[in-house]
């Protein structure tokens, strides 16, 4: 009997479940989470299965539900936040970098939160529905950043998140939403924060990516498998970056691209650049490649976002250009 | 048979005399042009012709028809989602529209954005921004720069009921009043924001009282779907900013008549709001109602629904022809003074 | 002479029979090492021991101080820079306040942050965030956490007159009502924010009148300078938010007698205002007086005063000992959970 | 006769005054900007001379003024906003990425809005008066991110800034207010947004670096002038950066430093690193060194906050290795 599949979005689901079940201190909280079930439907039938006190909904008011998560924290309480759209973290931006960042080092209280952000592009969001903002929060002490590029990594690196006493942004992919199916993990499963995944072995070159760009370096790298052998890390963790294990991979490979979704000078690609050409430098045999759309908003129509979003033939040829050099 | 004031239920819009013949039947045609285009726009959807999120304003085409309309040619505003008929009103082009929805090269934001999320310069429209309450402030300032010139001009915005709940609208109003800018708020309270009813998201949904007691700002309430009654209310507020009243504000009662978008049927609603805001409140037949009443012959309210229609498919005809956006072209403008 | 009924001009306190002999004689002890303290860090910054910034709550003493003494030892809360009495009225060290003034490795932030800006996470204090109005939802979570859990516990959180102005205040007393959580909130009167008049940054500077009106909160109005009648109405409506009763506010009215840090000399303020607070409304001697007229012997009051006196100057001495922190902790608790 | 000579702090009143005065759209709006001069006394005397209309107080309320401050623009003013710290823009931080920046791309309305931040450590600020939050701004398309680092370009660039057409986000560096003196800028000085400046002419190494590192960068290379020949680039727009000057200089020395005072993975930092290291590879012949503060907050106590900034000795010792290597 095959093993039952679910989708990136039901691991999500799944992961906020289980949690909640085993812990009394999680809650979710967000708008329309409630009955309504989120706008992409992720918390669909949480609120009947936990009630009111367990799954909130709030007024619009981003920068009052933010701060309140990190009180309800503050007393103990594991909530997790949901905003609608990851761009709308420009307005409770202002809390998440203060309060949430800056408690514990500050004064030692630990504010255990979890932020829900559903990123990226693919589905003709436009640029206030699309964007992948998380390059904000690279280099904020005190936060940790996931994005999660498999299912599995879905299901297991929420379930850290809302272990971890620190707080935690979990940019989750709309466009992996009901794109990627796996099978269902089990309970128990974990993805450490912190720690990179080499996704795929090779030898070649190292494909550094995070996100939607997991799935599209992996299709990309087996396409190539006959002319290279592509090494693909999943960064899972973007803040703080697992700098051992791309280290080592770039130590092996010689050859690094990195591969995001963010436009070029934002996301985590300027730093995992700098990190490799500061901490790899001996063993790089070509310079550091970068495959990101270009420096604007994200585009709606089909025909600009398709061509703004990395593609199996824009990494293809970077990669192509990168082993040729 | 609709129409007929004998045995529709349909409830006339008010009969106010300062309200001129013309104004009406303008009144009756911008709000049934943002009906049928709309109606359009959702057949266009589930074809798979238009991508990504469809909103509409329906039930509530008279609160932007009537204000709109209440602009004077050097006035400017903010329109939001629900907000069509106040482009229309405004003198933007059907076509225009469209070719915001079908992303075309030669739309307002030439392909960039989709839907509601585009302005119009020349036609003093600022380009909706997705994250509520952040065009509140916007128009403040424009108004100030309006009062710091002495110019006689008056800049207008809506929010919603949902929205009033975030910040920057507090802040926005505070600042009009303190700064005492000519600018009009007009509070869409559609007792929904998404798909949580107003008096979850707050414990006083009477925003007229809020914006009157809180923010000191006069705040008119008025039945947002008496396009009349809103024309009166938003043209009286415009007249007073104008005239160094300082900000003004009205609170529009509506009903949103869909869902939040088009992927959401909007199960959660009311029943007894939608049916009364349905059919006896329908802002469309309410103006319609009224031109009859007022002995406007029904041939001619017949062919002002037959020239919209017509011109709302002659508007889509030529958007759909217009041209593709060219990838090519998408860094051009991240800057008005690119660096060389 | 100072404290003599018969000459004096000072207004004593109001006289609440339902506030013990006890708990008056810990209202003065807490206003007046308020007062001391600020005293001694005001001389410390002028002779450079003290780095940075500071700002003092003289003439406002009593509001944290009657509110710090109507909570319970479980309830928590967030005093902001004008509140160094709610530190003190929860049991907060002055020593360990000195400590942090004077950055060493062993106060409350270890040198980390300087002046009001720490908690005490053991007296179940947040640490002062500088985004005004970042609190408010803060405390609004905490509650909540107490009403998801049955506990019969209470938040509460201070904001100035302007940072009433800030979107996170209007968020956050919102979601309060919207919950119905068990937090109160004082608001501190104190006609200033920064050189800015509260009646130039609102149009209706009433605040209880606004925070009832708008967001449906009882909000008494006190004397914020009569720590009774402060202490009575917070421990009211701390009773009425533990039971049950949902969000609670208190306006107290005050006035801001230095100018906003130790930079400022306050020129700007209303010299009427700084006049009358600064002797006839004096929260120190309207407790002194209060005392002498329950019949206290002066020789008692005397030795409150000398005690306070004694004690900060412990405090000081203590905290002037304490050692330095050390550079290579420096990055040590960046995170509760660090990363191997 | 010497030349009269004024502070940073007075070059940026002189340039807020002379542009005020020769355009009636300026004016500046914020916090305690009017009769109080502002909290660094920046805008002292501004207020009389030009009175209320041209400098606004106003309540506190980021958000709402920097709105406010873009819907001028888009009629056509040319506001200066000033907020009291640099550290406060996470408040009005969603107007500035999201109306300020998109609008042109969008629906090309330009809005230009300069929004003065007084940002930098060495004033024991501690965590929320002392930060340098420039780098959440690089990279963010529709915004341009300038650092003066000397009285000339505090004046020249923000002459430039207000004759912008884009939103500019100045940060003025506290520590150089009242420490940095010059002769007075004519008033016709323009420092062109978009280009850096050589600093220091030099074949050994390249310093990148800008804001308060320009100073401390020509005092170690003036040290360090016996033993090496040290060119200092001081970026002064560090978004878009002028990548043609850095790599230019790079490509004649061969080896590159880039120095900031915003925390190790903020700033503008890993973006230049990043740059060069994909841009100069062939012309490197060492890993590029950083010198930055550590990734935590600004500390308050002062033994913290020096050895947290970077100094002559941490440049100094970090060069040497850079031209050892
Ligand atoms: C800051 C922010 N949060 C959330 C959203 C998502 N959102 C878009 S419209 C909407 C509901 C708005 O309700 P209301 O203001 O009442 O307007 P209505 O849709 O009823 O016209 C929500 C939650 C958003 N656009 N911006
Ligand atoms: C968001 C934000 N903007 C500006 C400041 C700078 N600031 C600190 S205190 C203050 C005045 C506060 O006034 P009020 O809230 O009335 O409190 P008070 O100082 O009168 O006690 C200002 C403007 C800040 N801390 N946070
Ligand atoms: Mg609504
Ligand atoms: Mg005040």
């Amino acid at each position: 009997m095959a093993a039952e599949t679910i989708t990136y979005l039901e691991a999500i689901r799944l992961a906020m479940r289980d949690a909640m079940a085993d812990d009394d201190r999680v809650f979710l909280i967000g708008e329309d989470v409630g009955h309504f079930g989120g706008p992409f439907g992720v918390s669909t039938g949480l609120f009947d299965r936990f009630g009111a006190s367990r799954v909130i909904d709030t007024p619009i008011s981003e920068e009052g539900f933010v701060g309140a998560a990190f009180g309800a924290a503050w007393m103990g309480e594991r909530p997790i936040v949901e905003l609608q759209f990851a761009d709308f973290v420009t307005c409770p931006f202002d809390a998440i970098v203060t309060v949430g960042a800056k408690t514990h080092w500050r004064n030692g209280i630990a504010l255990p939160v979890v932020i829900r952000l559903p990123s990226g592009g693919g589905v003709r969001g436009g640029p206030f529905h699309a964007s992948s903002p998380e390059g904000w929060f690279v280099g904020v002490a005190g936060l940790k950043v996931v994005c999660p590029g498999t299912v599995d990594d879905a299901y297991g690196l929420l379930r850290a998140a809302v272990e971890d006493d620190d707080p935690v942004l979990f940019f989750e992919h709309k466009g992996l939403y009901r794109r990627l199916r796996g099978i269902a993990p089990p309970p128990s499963h974990r993805v450490p924060i912190g720690r990179a995944a080499i996704a795929r072995s090779g030898t070649d070159a190292t494909v550094v990516t995070y996100g939607s760009g997991v799935d599209l370096a992996l299709r990309v790298a087996d396409a190539l498998a006959d002319v290279a052998s592509i090494e693909v890390i999943d960064l899972r963790t973007i803040w703080p970056v697992d700098a051992d294990t791309v280290l080592a991979s770039v130590a092996r490979t010689s050859r690094a691209l990195v591969l995001q979704e963010a436009s070029r000078s934002t996301g985590a690609g300027d730093h995992v650049v700098s990190l490799i050409a500061r901490e790899a430098f001996a063993s790089l045999d070509a310079p550091i490649a970068v495959v990101a759309p270009p420096d604007t908003p994200v585009p709606y129509a089909p025909e600009l976002e398709d061509a703004y979003l990395p593609s199996a033939a824009s990494l293809r040829s970077a990669l192509e250009a990168l082993l040729a050099w | 048979m609709p129409g007929d004031p004998a045995t529709a239920v349909v409830l006339p819009t008010t009969d106010d005399p300062s309200v001129s013949a013309e104004r009406r039947i303008e009144l009756f045609r911008v709000v049934l042009t943002h009906r049928v285009m709309e109606e359009r726009i959702m057949t266009l959807y589930k074809q798979g012709r238009i991508a990504g999120s469809v909103y509409t304003g329906r039930g509530q085409e008279a609160v932007g028809a009537g204000a709109g309309l209440a602009l004077g040619a050097d006035d400017v505003c903010a329109p939001l989602n629900r907000e069509m008929s106040c482009h229309i009103a405004r003198g933007v082009e059907p076509a225009h529209i469209f070719r915001n929805y079908l992303g075309r090269a030669t739309g307002p934001t030439r392909g960039r954005d989709g839907n509601m999320h585009f302005g119009v310069p020349e036609r003093g429209v600022f380009p909706l921004v997705s994250m509520l309450g952040d065009l509140v402030p916007v128009v403040v300032g424009a108004a100030l720069a309006f009062k710091r010139r002495g110019e006689a001009r008056v800049a207008l915005t809506f929010f919603g009921d949902g929205a009033f709940n975030c910040g920057d609208v507090h802040e926005g109003l505070n600042l009009a009043g303190v700064l005492n800018v000519p600018v009009v708020f007009v509070a869409q309270s559609n007792r929904v924001a998404y798909s949580t009813r107003t008096e979850m998201a707050m414990r006083n949904p009477n925003l007229s009282e809020r914006i009157e007691g809180g923010y000191a700002i006069p705040c008119a309430r008025v039945d947002g779907t008496d396009a009349i009654a809103v024309h009166v209310a938003v043209r009286n507020a415009v007249e007073r900013a104008r005239a160094g009243g300082g900000p003004q504000a009205i609170e529009a009662l509506t009903v949103r008549l869909d869902g939040h978008a088009a992927h959401d049927d909007g199960r959660y609603m009311d029943r007894d709001l939608i049916a009364e805001y349905g059919t006896r409140r329908d802002p469309v037949e309410r103006l319609a109602m009224r031109l009859v009443l007022d002995g406007v012959p029904r041939a001619e309210v017949d062919a002002v629904r037959a020239g919209v229609i017509a011109a709302v498919a002659g508007a889509l005809a030529e958007a759909e022809s217009a041209p593709a956006p060219d990838p090519a072209d998408l860094a051009n403008g991240v800057y008005a003074s690119p660096l060389s």
